[in-house]
């Protein structure tokens, strides 16, 4: 008895294979700590507070908008979308309240509800109608363009409430509020994903449907539950971004696409579904949060900027994907 | 955006580098004997016509050197986003003042505000008006720009020189525009069908959305396909040269180059060329001098930030000029290095 | 050493080992796979590979190809040191084909270009397919059996699968065939026809390294054997000079007394009751199932045997027909219908169906059951979920090193072995098995036996698919013959006997 | 036994399929030509010869980019650096020649040679570095772009001899250059991947690299040379997109990521790897040439135009998924 439950708790400890198994799977915290400390100790203005906290605000809603986007790789797909519903939301929220003339909090309320049609829809296309994702997503990212531009005519929409300029740039204890959002939303996603049964069935589906249908798994709801949750994850993004912008603009999610899948697989995410975590992704946009401000700092020339961030993702990456065990 | 109860702003970390929610200067730094830390945030690197602003300020600095400024100029890419981002970091690295060239005329406000009110910033705008919803939230101490609109109607008033002198009553025109540029897109097909519509009703504008990459290359085939639904273009005008010359390019493909004439904007080399060399086909380009604007702005930046001058709300810069066949040979071109 | 070789006499050749090893040592990260082991294959002969799963004969097989580099320890090809960085391509060009056993196809390609595939017929620089076709007809032929060969393999049934990849090895004509456990998704007739195949190869001097765990079919076409286990080399010898219980003793390390358990007699309370089933594969499946019975299926490569259960399970799409559970009609409309009214599968591809290579041993082990284990209602109660896997996985004597690590470390057997467990975790009151001993080894078999003897005692009940007549005579307590889609006749009592049902199986006339 | 056989061959005539199967397989063949018949008849100018020449014209260069990516692809890859490649190759051929003076034909071999370099640099992060292709290739992507502005300061470079704008804009028996060009690239591709070893295995690799590796395929080799190729074939359609407009531009390639990936998945390829097909690849082309061309003849607005070819593409994939057999 006695041996045997020696054995259990052999067997059940996470990282039996000591430190060194604990580093290789983290190897992507100890890069960043590592690219942190060189920043601390090499960049004069680095470490002080409100440029860490510019950083973290810098990420936040970069950081929910990957999140979403990781329930979809999670199970094998991609959402192209999301920049194009980002734009979309954007001048929505802002024309519901400066053209409709509805409140804020109405238009806050449809803009999320849309997100969700929208989720849907991406979703009824893939996962009913069987279509790649990438082709599906990249349709409904052109559809979402169009209709934004249709709407807005590419013109920014101002008129929200001054108040809802807090959300993105105000402060709570001397953190900027988009921190706290940011960091509300990884909980969530970090608890729903490792200690909710619907959290680990995406994982299932994503590492092999068959096998989860199988088991009971309803892979249809799956799927259609992770566009959903990437739709709302961007809107709320959306929203924080226009509140941020305290403007309406179509474009506003142009260039968040590559960031957010540059920040999702930087966290470990496989494209092919079935392997990733929370906490990666969020390490991922700080990994790149960091290396953005510091290039700054640094006064490296922006043509340069291209190179050298390039050149240190690619070593960060090389580390961390050559220190996994096979 | 209103003010935020952020205790960093009102207690710097450690008192040395952070500045205060009063101007520049009152942290210890004394312009002219300290190094001032100048960003430029610029646009897109994707425009060389960006370049010339750049080129500006850098020759105002060369011009100033008791002033000790160095510069850091960062490339919002054309993004909303990484413009924040920008900004927010060049006054972490500590630059005093950014003359800032923004993505559209509304997003970057409520940074301008939040920067200059903890870290006493200061902004000159650059290119691109801004219009706050509070008169409150101009906290940029001028604007440096070009008129949009004014551009399009110097484009425009090329075209309607050349009906009149070609006695043409009822022209048609295709202009190209780029919608995913928004407002200046818009501004500048506004100017151009305004004055063109004046002179002559009747005219059939025909506007085209370049929904492709809005390059030459894209122009060129949306310009391939508009040639063969439309059997009378009499003029092509655009958004920018990039535009016009895929559009040239096509029509030059089309052998129909010879019935088409052809305005730039914003200004390329070829097309400039083009008209030195006599091109039929082209009959003028509409430009703004990007150096004056880099340089005025940065003039303004310094004067009311280091000295302390009260700034008009705008500054105003020559009207955009037209180049043409006529006039070519008054200008220097070939010496701008910004030309693309 | 290799001048010695360059000059042997054709006495030598003959007996000169093809593969030899000697002393062979291999690691993985914190497994010795192999330990000390000594083999040797000569020509002509049908060397067997036994042992328990894990015991390292994949493993011995993938040194031998190139694709595992011993830690340490000597392999000699044709009487030659095998070069340094020795690979998968050097003992293909050293005359060594395998049929491994894990499929290693690519499902998008036909079959014929899975025979081919690295090994082209050419003319000039292209491809000639024409050659290629007819020489894959004549292996085909060869072989005794049809495959569609213009087909994606992703289309083609499991055993004909194995036939692509049978086929792929012939056309190499390796002197040096490896065999691992080709049969264990072949259907007996099947069987018999590699026999022949096996025999041919070795009058033409040949070697055949034949890893199996059905022990009767060393005994049908092996010559030597040779016995791992945990490892390590236990014994090599002469087939002849053994009999089965000799060879389960050496493998499993003890006596099995006696394969097949005795079971309880079945209530008399039907729980699953089937009522005209008809699908695109079956037609009009009548069946019942008893609580605490098992009920074997028997039939044919293509009978629809595996669909029938899918389609039970909720899977496969059926066109009429009713299910009861308990009595109760129900429409199973999806698993996680079948799952909740006490159904449990254990499909026949583990790989493709059972287990989720990117989810760790405990992930896998409780991925139906995952609602058993909260914790507030909504959260997981990792401690007990722990606890539960451990508990359920050692009473199955899994041989895995920690609940975090992935499944796909695991031998053939040991996956199996969590794909039962998952369902036992799930408290599973209708286990429908879908082969479920494919590729297990006697030790861990008998006790699938006896684990089924003890789901009956409890009052469970089983519906077992297995290709071995023997095994469903052995286990069942009422089997069905099903024969192209229909159930052709049901046999208990004393008519459970092998004549009797392998002659409805064959689908001689009644 | 010979019962067993003869269910084999019954079950298995059941995948031979005739017609049907044909149809089915080349679905996307069909539609577009069903599209086609519906341009021909409902627009008026569209079957002018010089119209589908334009259309011909216009996809030339795109598919030949996207035949290289098929490639990438194939292996179950991506290479996202082929827009930047393109607009790097663009200011290099141009300013080699209009800054440094070298003969056109030089810049052409040196552009070449450069690219295969580059695609080797991908491959090497990818293949031996194990890096993730999507993130190794948007590094090489950042990395290209700034050498691109760093050496052409983000201005066009003109200054090339006349003659080459033959290769973009010239007519040959009335067919534009571009069109043989890309006639030959595809029947290149076609035959490589078709009939010659080497050309399966890329399949082979994409379908199962174990598989593969274990069938003595030199995996790592294949791999090289898909990014090699890929950089290749996106030069050669540098040089031609370099030819037609005339100058070197560093932004000359930033529209094609997303356009190549449409053709390459629109035409059937799996980006999981393993399935696709040449000609497929060059018929996504053809038909995304004639939504763009049909769009602009019949006249609709620019903002509806991102709506309609948005629906046109997801209703004309919808019927190909689905007619697939599972
Ligand atoms: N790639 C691998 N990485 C780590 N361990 C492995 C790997 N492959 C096999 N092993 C381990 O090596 C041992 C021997 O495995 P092997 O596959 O050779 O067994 P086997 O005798 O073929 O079993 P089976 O009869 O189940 O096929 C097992 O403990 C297995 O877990
Ligand atoms: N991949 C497939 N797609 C469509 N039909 C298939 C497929 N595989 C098999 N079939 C059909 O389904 C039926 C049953 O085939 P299958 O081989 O699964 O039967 P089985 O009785 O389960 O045999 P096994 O002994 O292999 O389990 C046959 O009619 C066969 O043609
Ligand atoms: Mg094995
Ligand atoms: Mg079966």
């Amino acid at each position: 008895m006695t041996t045997a439950t020696a054995t259990y708790a052999a067997k059940s400890t996470r990282f039996s294979g000591g430190v060194r198994a604990f580093v290789n799977e983290w190897m992507i915290l100890f890069l960043f700590l590592a690219l942190f400390a060189i920043c601390s100790v090499t960049i004069d203005r680095f470490l002080e507070l409100g440029n860490l906290m510019n950083i973290a605000r810098q990420i936040s809603f970069l950081s929910i908008v990957a999140l979403g986007q990781f329930f979809v790789i999670l199970i094998g797909h991609l959402d192209l979308s999301i920049g194009s519903a980002i734009g979309l939301q954007s001048v929505l929220l802002a024309g519901l309240v400066a053209n409709q003339g509805l409140s804020i909090w109405v238009a806050l309320l449809m803009v999320m509800l849309s997100s969700i049609v929208l989720g849907m829809v991406n979703g009824l296309f893939v996962i009913y109608g069987k279509v790649p994702s990438f082709i599906a997503t990249l349709v409904t990212m052109n559809v979402l363009t169009g209709i934004a531009f249709l709407y807005s005519r590419g013109l920014p929409i101002s008129g929200l409430p001054s108040w809802l300029n807090y959300l993105g740039m105000g402060y709570l204890f001397s953190v900027p509020v988009p921190v706290y959002l940011m960091v509300l939303v990884t909980a969530a996603c970090y608890v729903f994903t490792q200690h909710t049964e619907l959290g680990r069935s995406f994982y299932a589906v994503g590492g092999n449907a068959d096998a989860a249908r199988l088991s009971g798994i309803n892979v249809k709801f799956i799927g259609m539950v992770a566009f959903i949750i990437c739709s709302f994850l961007a809107t709320l993004g959306s929203i924080g971004l226009t509140a941020r912008t305290m403007s309406g603009s179509a474009t506003l999610g142009d260039a968040m696409l590559f960031e957010v899948m540059t920040v999702v697989v930087l966290g470990g995410t496989s494209l092919f579904g079935g392997r990733g975590n929370v906490l990666g992704v969020v390490l991922g946009a700080f990994l790149i949060g960091v290396i953005s401000n510091a290039m700054v700092l640094i006064g490296v020339n922006t043509y340069f900027q291209w190179i050298v961030k390039g050149l240190i993702l690619i070593t960060v990456v090389l580390i961390d994907v050559n220190s996994k065990r096979k | 955006g209103n003010a935020t109860s952020d205790p960093t702003a009102t207690e710097p970390a450690n008192g040395t580098t952070t500045s205060t929610t009063e101007a520049a200067g009152s942290d210890g730094h004394v312009f002219g004997e300290d190094e001032t830390l100048i960003g430029g945030s610029i646009f897109t690197l994707q425009y060389a016509w960006f370049l010339g602003a750049q080129e500006g300020m850098e020759k105002w600095a060369e011009e100033n050197p008791e002033a000790k400024v160095r510069f850091q100029f960062e490339d919002s890419q054309q993004d909303i986003q990484t413009n924040i981002s920008n900004l927010e970091n060049l006054v972490a690295a500590g630059a005093k003042g950014i003359v800032v060239f923004p993505t559209d005329s509304r997003a970057i406000i409520p940074t301008m505000v939040d920067l200059h009110k903890r870290n006493g910033t200061q902004f000159v705008v650059g290119d691109y008006p801004q219009q706050p919803d509070d008169p409150a939230d101009a906290v940029w101490n001028t604007f440096v720009g070009h008129d949009m609109v004014a551009l399009g109607e110097t484009a425009g008033q090329v075209a309607v020189d050349y009906f009149e002198s070609a006695g043409k009553k009822d022209p048609t025109i295709v202009y190209i525009s780029v919608p995913t540029s928004g407002e200046v897109s818009i501004d500048r097909f506004e100017g151009f069908s305004k004055v063109v519509l004046e002179a002559f009703p009747d005219a059939k504008i025909i506007e085209e959305g370049d929904t492709g990459g809005g390059d030459r290359n894209s122009a060129q085939s949306l310009m391939e396909n508009v040639l063969q639904r439309e059997p009378v273009i009499d003029l092509v005008a655009g958004h920018n040269d990039a535009e016009v010359i895929g559009a040239y390019n096509a029509a030059v493909g089309a052998n129909r180059a010879a019935e088409i004439k052809f305005v730039g904007i914003a200004g390329d080399k070829e097309v400039l060329q083009y008209i030195q060399d006599g091109n039929e086909s082209w009959i003028g380009e509409v430009l703004q001098d990007p150096v004056v604007l880099g340089y005025t702005a940065m003039d303004a930046l310094w004067k009311s930030m280091a000295e302390g001058e009260e700034m008009p709300e705008q500054y105003d810069l020559p009207k955009p000029e037209a180049i043409t066949p006529a006039n070519v040979a008054d200008y220097d071109w070939q010496n701008w290095s910004w030309l693309g | 050493m290799s001048a010695v070789a360059q000059e042997v006499t054709p006495q030598e050749i003959t007996t000169t080992p093809l593969v030899e090893i000697r002393n062979a040592r291999m690691e993985f990260p914190g497994v010795l796979a192999l330990d000390g082991v000594s083999f040797d294959l000569r020509p002509g002969e049908c060397h067997a590979l036994v042992g328990e799963n894990g015991a390292g004969k994949s493993t011995l097989a993938k040194c031998i190809i190139g694709e595992n580099t011993l830690t340490s320890g000597e392999l000699f090809v044709g009487g030659q040191r095998v070069p340094k960085h020795y690979d998968v391509r050097d003992s293909q060009a050293l005359g060594i084909a395998v049929v491994h056993q894990e499929f290693q196809l690519m499902e998008e390609m036909t079959a014929l270009e899975n025979i081919y595939v690295g090994n082209y017929s050419k003319r000039g620089p292209f491809i000639d397919r024409r050659a290629q076709r007819a020489r894959a007809a004549e292996l085909l032929t060869y072989l005794g059996v049809d495959i569609h060969l213009d087909v994606p393999v992703k289309y083609l049934r499991t055993a004909e699968k194995q036939l692509v990849q049978l086929a792929r090895a012939l056309s190499q004509e390796a002197l040096v065939i490896i065999l691992d456990e080709l049969t264990a998704v072949l259907p007996e007739n099947d069987i018999e026809n590699i026999f022949r195949i096996v025999e041919l190869l070795k009058r033409d001097g040949k070697g055949i390294i034949y890893i199996s765990h059905r022990l009767d079919e060393i005994f049908s076409v092996c010559d030597r054997y040779t016995v791992l286990m945990d490892g390590r080399h236990i014994r090599t010898g002469d087939v002849t000079e053994l009999t089965k219980p000799k060879l389960v003793e050496l493998i499993a390390g003890r006596e099995l007394s006696q394969v097949y358990p005795t079971l309880n007699p079945p209530d008399d309370d039907v729980v699953l009751q089937v009522e005209g089933l008809t699908s695109d594969a079956f037609f009009d499946v009548d069946l019942e199932v008893r609580r605490g019975e098992v009920v074997g299926i028997a039939g044919l490569v293509g009978a629809g045997k595996s669909e029938l259960l899918l389609a039970i399970f909720g899977d496969y799409k059926v066109k009429k027909g009713t299910i009861r559970v308990n009595g109760e009609a129900v429409s199973m409309t999806s698993p996680r219908k079948a799952i909740q009214h006490g159904l449990g599968l254990i499909p026949d591809e583990r790989k493709r169906l059972g287990l989720n290579s990117a989810l760790d041993v405990r992930k896998n082990a409780t991925l139906p059951s995952m609602r058993k284990f909260k914790k507030w209602g909504v959260f997981m109660d990792d401690e007990a979920e722990l606890r539960k896997s451990y508990d359920t996985l050692e009473s199955l004597q899994l041989r895995y090193s920690n609940l975090w690590q992935p499944t796909t470390k695991l031998s053939g057997g040991n996956q199996q072995k969590i794909v039962i467990g998952k369902w036992l975790i799930a408290d599973t009151e209708i286990f429908l098995m879908d082969e479920p001993t494919r590729g297990i080894d006697v030790g861990a078999k008998s006790e699938i036996y006896r684990l089924i003897a003890a789901l009956t005692a409890e009052g469970k009940s089983v519906i077992l698919v297995s290709p071995e007549i023997e095994e469903l005579l052995g286990l069942s307590h009422r089997i069905y013959v099903l024969y192209e889609g229909r159930i052709r006749d049901s046999f208990e009592g004393d008519r459970l006997n092998q004549s009797e049902v392998m002659t409805s199986l064959l689908g001689a006339e009644r």
